[in-house]
C-alpha cells in the first residue's frame, strides 16, 4: 500500500487467492451438520440468519405503523390491529432482535477466538440456546398468526392480566423461553471469558469487545430471571384470575412494574453494551491506534453493568412511586449516564494522531457515535424528574430509545457485520455500495426520528392510532424518513448475499487489524487455531502487527 | 493475574486458571457431612420451637436468622464453597447482592409512599 | 488430612487415546472435550457454569420472595390466618426429609470422588427416594387445600376465615375471625404459597428426572473413574433446591403460631 | 418530484402553526420550558463538541495526510475532565428537575379540587359543585386547580401538554397533580398510558375560562346537588350514619372534622387523614381500625362506585359537626322506604 492511499483494505491477489479448502463451513455438509453443530461459528451463523428474519418481520410492522400515522385519521387499519402492530413490533425487535443481535451472532462467533479458545465453554448449551430462541420465535409467530397480542411489549398490568383477551399467554411463554436463550448465551460467555483465555491473555490484554460482552453477560444472567418470574406471575394471574397485580383484589399493579423494569432496564444495557464493544474494535482498527484510555473504556462497561441494576424505577416516575424514591432513582440515573459519556469521548480521542481511513464499518461507527450521543443526552432529559413529566409516554421517549437502539445498536451491529464479514465468509462485500447504504441509513434514520423529538415535546402520546391534525406534518416527515431507512436496510441484505458468491477473496487480515481473530485464516477452521496461541502483547498493538512477519502469533514460544 | 512464570510452575494448568480463580480439588469427608447434617436437623427443630414462643416482632427475625445460618452451612459444606476459589465465592456473593438490590431498592419505594399501607 | 488429588494422577484408563489437538503435557481422558486445554479447566468451567445458573435461580425465586415480603407486610392478619391453615408437622417433616436427601446427595459426591461405584449408586437412589417422599407429602398437603377450597381462583372460599370452626377442646374459635375484606386477602397468601412451593416442587421433579439418568450412568461406572463433574454439579443444583425450601418453610408455615395471643 | 408541492403545503401549514413548541398556558409551563432549553442547549453543545472533535481529527489525521499513527496510551487528565464535567452537568439537571417535579406534584393548599375518574375510554370530571363532564374540563383562569384522579379499570395517564403536566391515573388509589392556567382557550387532554383498544380515542379538551365565565358556566351546568350533598344522601342511604352517628355510644368513631386530622389506629400507627385514606377506609376497613373500636365495619368493595366514593369523601371533608348526621339519621329512620344500597347508582 502506498502511504497516500485512502484505504487500509489489503486484499490478496485475486487471480491466485482462494478460500481455504478446510474451514468451519466446509468441515461438514448437509443441513443436519448445521442443526446439530457444536461449533460456535456455525451457531453464530444460524443466529445471524434467524435474527435477520425477525428483524425484517419487525421492520415490516414498523413500516405499517408509520404508514398508518401518515394521516391523522385512523384510516389504514383498525385500532385493535394498530395496537397489535406496535406490540408485535416491540416484542419482536426487543426480545428477538436487539437482545441477541450482537452477542449471539458476532459475539458468539468472536468471543472464543478473541480469547484464544477453540470454542465456547459449553457448545451444547450454546446450541440449546439457539433452539430456545427459535422456539420463542415460533411461539411469537404463532401468537401473531392466531390473531396477535395487544398488550404493548411492556405487558402493563392490570391491562394485560384482566382486560385483554388476545394471546398474552403465548407471547409471555415465548418471551420466557427466549429469555432462557439469552441467559445461556450470557452464562457461556462469562465462563468462557473466565476459564478459556489462552496463555498470556490477561484481563487487560483482552479486546474491549470481550469486556463489553462480559458486562452484558452479567446483566443477562442476573436480570433475565426476574423478567421470567414476572411473566410467570402474569400468566398465573390470567389463568386463575387472582389479583397479585390487581388493586381490586388487593394487589399492587406497581409491583409488576418494579419486577418488569428490574430486567427491562438492564436489558437496555444488554442491548447497547455489545454494540459499544464493536465500536471500540472498529474505531481502533481504522485509526490504526490503540483505543484511547483502554482501562477507562473497559471499566466504564463494567460500571454501566453495575449501575444498570440501580435505576429501573426511572420508568415509573409518574406512575405513582413515592416521590422520595423517584429522587433516588433519578440521581442514580444521572450517574449511569457518565460512563457512556466517557466512552464517547475516548472513542473520539482514539482518532487523535491516528491514521484514519473511512471504510464502511468506520462510517457506521461514526454514525453510532453521533446518534448515540444524541440518544444518551436525550436520556438525561428523561432522567431529570420534572422534564420526565412532560416527555414520558410521548413520542420524545420513542425517539430517544430509537436513537439508542436503532441509531446506536443497529448502527453498531451493521458496522460489526461489515467489519467481520470477510472473516466470517472469507469474501469482501462491494465497498462503494455498502458506503452508500451506510449514508442512506444515516439520513433516513435522522429524518425518521428527529421529528419525533419535536412531536414528543408538543405532547403527541406514543401508541396513538389517530392524532390531532396539527401533528401531521412532522408525522409525514417521519414516515418519509422511514421509507428511506427501509431502503438503507434492504441494501446490505442484497449485496451481502451477493458477496457470498461473487465477493472478492478477503484473505486472512483485510483490515490489517491486530485482534487474534485476524491472525487466523478466514473463514476460520472449526477448531479456530491449529495450536493454542500465546498472547504476548497488548490489545491493539499495531507495532506488534508490523513485526508480525518475524513472529507468528499462533506460534507456541 | 497470570503470566509466563506461573505457567512454568504448574504446566498442567493454563496460567489464567491460577489463583484467585483456581483452587485445588478438595474432598469433604463423610464425617464432616454428618456433622453438617445433624446441625441442619437441629436448626429445623429450633425453627419450629422458636415459632411457638411468642417473641412478637422477633419471631420472623429469629426464623430468618436460623434459615440463613442453615443456608450458609449448606453452601459452605454441602456445596463445597468453603474450599472453592475466590471466583466462586464472589459469584455466590454477587447473586445474593443483586437479590438484596432488588429487595432494598424496591422497598425504598413502598416504605416511603406517603399514601401507603406501610 | 488433606484429600486433594491432582487431576493428572495417572489413575484413569485410556491413557493411550490422544486427541489430535492435545498437547502431550497432560493426560487425555475420554470425557475430555477437545476445546478445553486440560480436564481440570473443564471441571472448573463446569462448576462455574453451574454456579452462574444457580445465580439465575436465586433471582428467579427472588421475585417471588419480594412479592411475599410486600404482601405479608400489607396484609399481615390475613397471612397469619392463612399460614395457620398449613400443617407445620408435615412441613417440618418435609424439611427434615429434604435435608436428609441433600445429605445423601453430598455422600454421593464423596462416593464418586472416592470412586466407589456401588456406594455412589446407593446414595443417589436414597437421594431420589427422599426426594419422592417430599413430593408425596407435598401432594397430601395440596390435596387438603383442594378439599378446603383454598386453591386461589374461582372456587376459593373464605368462610373458614370469616367464621373459624369452634375448637372442640377450648370451645372457643380455633383462631380470630377475620373481617371479610381481610379474609379476601388470604387468597394472595395462598397464591404465593402455591406459586413458591409449586416452583420449588417443579425444580424437585426436574431434579428427580436427572437423578434417574445419573443413577443409570453411575451403574455403568461412568462417574467412578475420576470423572465426577456431573455428580458434583447436580449436587449443587439439588442443594440449592434444599436451600430454597429452608427459607420457604419458616416464611410460609411459621408466620405467627399464636394468633390468639394477640 | 410529485411529492414536493404536497410536502411544501404541509410545511406551510406547520410553519404557520409554528408548532416547534407547545403553547405556554400554565404557570408551570415557562419553568418547564426553561429546563427544557437548558437540556436542549446541553445536548446541542455536547453533540456539536463530539462532531467537531471527530470531524477535525478525521481531517487532520486521515491516512493520506497522516500515514503513520502515533500511539497514545490515554490521558488521565483528559479522562478526568470528561468524567467530571458531564457529571456536574447531569447533577444540575437532576437538582433542577427534582425541584420542578416536587412543584408539579405538590398542590398549593388554596387550590380548588376537581376529581377526575378515568375508565376505558373516557375521562369524567367532577367539580365540587356537582357538575359532571365527559372528556371535557372547564377551569377558571388564575386559580390553582388540583386534580384528584383515579381509574376504574387499568392505568391511564392524564396529560395536558400545553400545561406541561401529566400524571398516571392509577386503579385503586388517588393520584394528584395541579396546575394554574394563565391563558383562556381550549387545550388537548390526552391519555398517554396505553390502555387498550381505543387508547387514542381517550382524549378531551380543557377549556380555560375567565373567573366570571367559569362562574357562569358552573351555574348553567349545575346538576342541582354538590358532590358533598350527593355524599350526604349516599351516607344516609348506605346506613353509614347508623354507626358513625357521632354519639358517645356509637359503634363507629365520629367522623366530624376527621378530615385532615391525625388518627391513632388500633395497630398503633398514626395516620394523616386525607382523601386516599378515607377512600381506603371505606373499602378495606379492617386495615384502618381507629383505636378503641372493634373491626365490625363491613367492606364496601364492589358496592359503591368510584363516583360514590368521591361523593362520600367530599361529604366527610365538609363534615364539621354531627348535627346534620343525626338529622339525616332520624329522617332516614323515619322513611324506611328508601332502598338501602343505591350506592353504585347515583350518577
Amino acid at each position: 500500500m502506498s502511504a497516500t492511499s485512502t484505504t487500509i483494505l489489503n486484499l490478496p491477489d485475486q487471480s491466485t487467492a482462494t478460500i481455504p479448502k478446510k474451514n468451519y463451513i466446509t468441515a461438514e455438509h448437509g443441513l443436519l451438520s448445521w442443526l446439530l453443530t457444536g461449533d460456535h461459528k456455525r451457531i453464530a451463523m444460524l443466529y445471524l440468519i434467524s435474527i435477520t428474519v425477525f428483524f425484517f418481520i419487525g421492520g415490516a410492522f414498523a413500516g405499517l405503523i408509520r404508514l398508518e400515522l401518515l394521516t391523522p385519521q385512523p384510516d389504514l387499519v383498525a385500532s385493535d390491529t394498530y395496537n397489535k402492530l406496535f406490540t408485535m413490533h416491540g416484542v419482536i425487535m426487543v426480545f428477538l432482535f436487539l437482545v441477541p443481535s450482537v452477542p449471539a451472532t458476532i459475539g458468539n462467533f468472536l468471543i472464543p477466538i478473541m480469547v484464544g479458545a477453540r470454542d465456547l465453554a459449553f457448545p451444547k448449551i450454546n446450541l440449546l440456546s439457539w433452539y430456545l430462541y427459535v422456539v420463542g420465535g415460533i411461539l411469537v409467530l404463532s401468537a401473531l398468526v392466531l390473531g396477535g397480542v395487544d398488550t404493548g411489549w411492556t405487558f402493563t398490568t392490570p391491562l394485560s392480566t384482566h382486560y385483554l383477551n388476545t394471546h398474552v399467554l403465548t407471547t409471555a411463554t415465548a418471551i420466557f423461553v427466549a429469555g432462557f436463550s439469552s441467559i445461556f448465551t450470557g452464562l457461556n460467555f462469562i465462563v468462557t471469558i473466565h476459564r478459556m483465555r489462552c496463555p498470556g491473555m490477561t484481563w487487560f490484554r483482552m479486546p474491549l469487545f470481550v469486556w463489553a460482552h462480559y458486562a452484558a453477560s452479567i446483566l443477562m444472567v442476573l436480570g433475565t430471571p426476574v423478567l421470567a418470574i414476572s411473566l410467570v406471575l402474569v400468566a398465573l394471574e390470567r389463568v386463575f384470575g387472582i389479583g397479585v397485580f390487581d388493586p381490586a383484589k388487593g394487589g399492587d399493579p406497581l409491583l409488576f412494574q418494579h419486577l418488569f423494569w428490574f430486567y427491562s432496564h438492564p436489558a437496555v444495557y444488554i442491548m447497547i453494551l455489545p454494540g459499544m464493544g464493536v465500536i471500540s474494535e472498529v474505531v481502533s482498527t481504522f485509526s490504526r491506534k490503540r483505543v484511547f484510555g483502554y482501562t477507562a473504556v473497559a471499566f466504564s462497561s463494567v460500571a454501566i453493568a453495575l449501575f444498570g441494576f440501580f435505576v429501573w424505577a426511572h420508568h415509573m416516575f409518574i406512575m405513582g412511586i413515592s416521590n422520595y424514591s423517584a429522587l433516588v432513582f433519578s440521581l442514580l440515573t444521572m450517574l449511569v449516564a457518565v460512563p457512556s459519556a466517557i466512552k464517547i469521548f475516548n472513542w473520539s480521542f482514539t482518532l487523535q494522531k491516528g491514521s484514519i481511513t473511512f471504510e464502511t464499518p468506520m462510517l457506521y461507527a461514526f454514525g453510532f457515535m453521533g446518534l448515540f450521543t444524541i440518544g444518551g443526552l436525550t436520556g438525561v432529559f428523561l432522567g431529570s424528574l420534572g422534564m420526565d413529566i412532560q416527555l414520558t409516554e410521548t413520542y420524545f421517549i420513542v425517539a430517544h430509545f430509537h436513537f439508542v437502539m436503532v441509531g446506536g445498536m443497529l448502527m453498531a451491529f451493521l458496522s460489526g457485520v461489515h467489519f467481520w464479514w470477510p472473516k466470517m465468509t472469507g469474501r469482501m462485500y462491494p465497498e462503494s455500495l455498502s458506503k452508500l447504504a451506510a449514508v442512506v441509513t444515516f439520513i433516513g434514520f435522522n429524518l425518521t426520528f428527529m421529528p419525533q423529538f419535536i412531536l414528543g415535546y408538543l405532547g403527541m402520546p406514543r401508541r396513538y392510532h389517530a392524532y390531532p391534525p396539527e401533528f401531521q406534518v412532522l408525522n409525514v416527515l417521519s414516515t418519509a424518513g422511514a421509507t428511506v431507512l427501509g431502503v438503507g436496510y434492504m441494501l446490505p441484505i442484497l449485496y451481502l448475499a451477493w458477496s457470498l458468491k461473487y465477493g472478492e477473496i478477503a484473505g486472512d487480515n483485510p483490515w490489517q487489524a491486530t485482534g487474534l481473530e485476524w491472525q487466523i485464516q478466514s473463514p476460520p477452521l472449526t477448531e479456530n487455531f491449529t495450536e493454542i496461541p500465546i498472547m504476548d502483547h497488548e490489545a491493539y498493538d499495531y507495532e506488534w502487527l508490523e513485526h508480525k512477519t518475524q513472529h507468528e502469533v499462533t506460534h507456541v514460544g | 493475574m497470570a503470566d509466563e512464570a506461573t505457567h512454568e510452575q504448574h504446566f498442567h494448568d493454563p496460567p489464567n486458571v491460577t489463583n484467585p480463580e483456581h483452587a485445588e480439588h478438595h474432598i469433604v469427608t463423610p464425617l464432616q457431612y454428618g456433622y453438617v447434617y445433624i446441625t441442619l436437623l437441629i436448626g429445623t427443630l429450633l425453627t419450629v420451637l422458636a415459632a411457638d414462643v411468642d417473641m412478637g416482632i422477633f419471631n420472623p427475625i429469629v426464623a430468618l436468622a436460623i434459615a440463613c445460618t442453615k443456608a450458609v452451612i449448606v453452601i459452605l459444606f454441602f456445596m463445597h464453597v468453603k474450599y472453592q476459589s475466590n471466583l466462586i465465592k464472589m459469584t455466590v456473593g454477587a447473586g445474593f447482592f443483586t437479590f438484596l438490590v432488588l429487595i432494598t431498592m424496591t422497598l425504598s419505594d413502598y416504605i416511603s409512599r406517603a399514601w401507603g399501607l406501610w | 488430612m488433606d484429600n486433594a488429588i491432582a487431576p493428572t494422577e495417572p489413575l484413569m484408563p485410556h491413557e493411550t487415546a490422544v486427541h489430535e489437538h492435545e498437547e502431550h503435557e497432560h493426560v487425555f481422558v475420554p470425557q475430555h472435550r477437545h476445546h478445553f486445554e486440560t480436564e481440570e479447566q473443564q471441571r472448573e468451567a463446569g462448576s462455574f457454569g453451574m454456579w452462574l445458573f444457580l445465580l439465575t435461580e436465586i433471582m428467579f425465586f427472588g421475585g417471588l420472595f419480594f412479592a411475599y415480603l410486600l404482601y405479608r407486610n400489607w396484609y399481615y392478619d390475613a397471612f397469619v390466618a392463612a399460614s395457620n391453615q398449613l400443617n407445620v408437622s408435615l412441613g417440618g417433616a418435609n424439611t427434615a426429609i429434604l435435608i436428609t436427601s441433600g445429605f445423601f446427595m453430598a455422600l454421593g459426591v464423596w462416593a464418586a470422588e472416592m470412586r466407589k461405584r456401588t456406594l455412589l449408586v446407593w446414595m443417589l437412589v436414597l437421594t431420589t427416594l427422599f426426594g419422592v417422599a417430599f413430593l408425596g407429602i407435598k401432594y397430601v398437603e395440596y390435596k387438603e387445600k383442594w378439599e378446603k377450597h383454598h386453591i386461589p381462583g374461582a372456587s376459593f372460599d373464605i368462610s373458614e376465615f370469616v367464621n373459624p370452626p369452634i375448637d372442640a377442646k377450648t370451645g372457643k374459635p380455633s383462631q380470630n375471625p377475620l373481617p371479610v375484606d381481610a379474609a379476601q386477602k388470604t387468597q394472595i397468601f395462598f397464591f404465593l404459597y402455591f406459586a413458591m412451593t409449586g416452583m420449588h416442587a417443579l425444580h424437585m421433579i426436574i431434579g428427580i428426572g436427572l437423578l434417574f439418568w445419573l443413577i443409570g450412568r453411575s451403574q455403568r461406572g461412568d462417574f467412578s473413574a475420576g470423572y465426577v463433574a456431573p455428580i458434583e454439579n447436580f449436587g449443587l443444583y439439588w442443594h440449592f433446591v434444599d436451600i430454597v425450601w429452608l427459607f420457604l418453610f419458616p416464611l410460609l408455615y411459621l408466620i405467627n403460631r399464636h394468633p390468639l395471643a394477640h | 418530484m410529485g411529492i414536493s408541492p404536497v410536502l411544501w403545503q404541509f410545511l406551510m401549514k406547520w410553519l404557520n402553526a409554528s408548532a416547534l413548541f407547545p403553547r405556554e398556558a400554565s404557570t408551570i409551563a415557562p419553568q418547564m420550558d426553561a429546563l427544557y432549553f437548558f437540556l436542549l442547549g446541553m445536548t446541542v453543545v455536547g453533540v456539536v463538541l463530539v462532531v467537531v472533535i471527530v470531524a477535525v481529527f478525521s481531517m487532520r489525521y486521515r491516512k493520506s495526510v497522516h500515514p503513520v499513527a502515533t500511539q497514545i496510551e490515554g490521558s488521565t487528565l483528559l479522562e478526568a475532565t470528561w468524567t467530571i464535567i458531564p457529571l456536574g452537568l447531569f447533577l444540575v439537571c437532576f437538582v433542577w428537575g427534582a425541584l420542578l417535579y416536587f412543584r408539579i406534584y405538590n398542590p398549593p393548599v388554596n387550590s380548588m379540587n376537581i376529581y377526575i375518574v378515568g375508565k376505558q375510554w373516557m375521562w369524567k370530571a367532577e367539580h365540587p359543585g356537582g357538575q359532571h363532564e365527559i372528556n371535557m374540563l372547564h377551569v377558571p383562569m388564575g386559580q390553582p386547580i388540583q386534580l384528584t384522579m383515579i381509574s376504574q379499570d387499568v392505568f391511564h395517564s392524564y396529560s395536558i401538554p400545553d400545561f406541561r403536566i401529566k400524571r398516571e391515573v392509577i386503579p385503586g388509589r388517588y393520584s394528584t397533580v395541579w396546575f394554574e392556567a394563565t391563558t383562556p382557550g381550549t387545550y388537548h387532554i390526552f391519555c398517554t398510558q396505553y390502555c387498550g383498544t381505543n387508547h387514542s380515542q381517550m382524549i378531551g379538551e380543557v377549556t380555560v375560562l375567565s373567573p366570571e365565565d367559569y362562574k357562569k358556566w358552573t351555574e348553567e351546568s349545575t346538576s342541582g346537588m354538590s358532590l358533598a350533598q350527593n355524599g350526604e344522601r349516599l351516607f344516609a342511604s348506605m346506613g353509614c350514619n347508623a354507626c358513625h352517628s357521632g354519639n358517645a355510644a356509637a359503634r363507629g368513631p365520629s367522623l366530624a372534622g376527621v378530615f385532615g386530622s391525625q388518627l391513632q389506629l388500633a395497630n398503633g400507627s398514626r395516620v394523616q387523614v386525607n382523601e386516599a385514606y378515607l377512600r381506603d377506609a371505606i373499602l378495606n376497613p379492617s386495615q384502618h381500625i381507629t383505636a378503641g373500636y372493634s373491626p365490625i365495619m363491613p367492606t364496601y368493595q364492589g358496592q359503591i362506585s368510584e363516583d360514590g366514593l368521591i361523593d362520600i369523601v367530599e361529604y366527610l371533608k365538609t363534615l364539621n359537626t354531627n348535627y346534620r348526621v343525626q338529622q339525616t339519621l332520624t329522617t332516614s329512620e323515619s322513611d324506611q322506604a328508601a332502598p338501602p344500597a343505591t350506592g353504585g347508582a347515583n350518577q
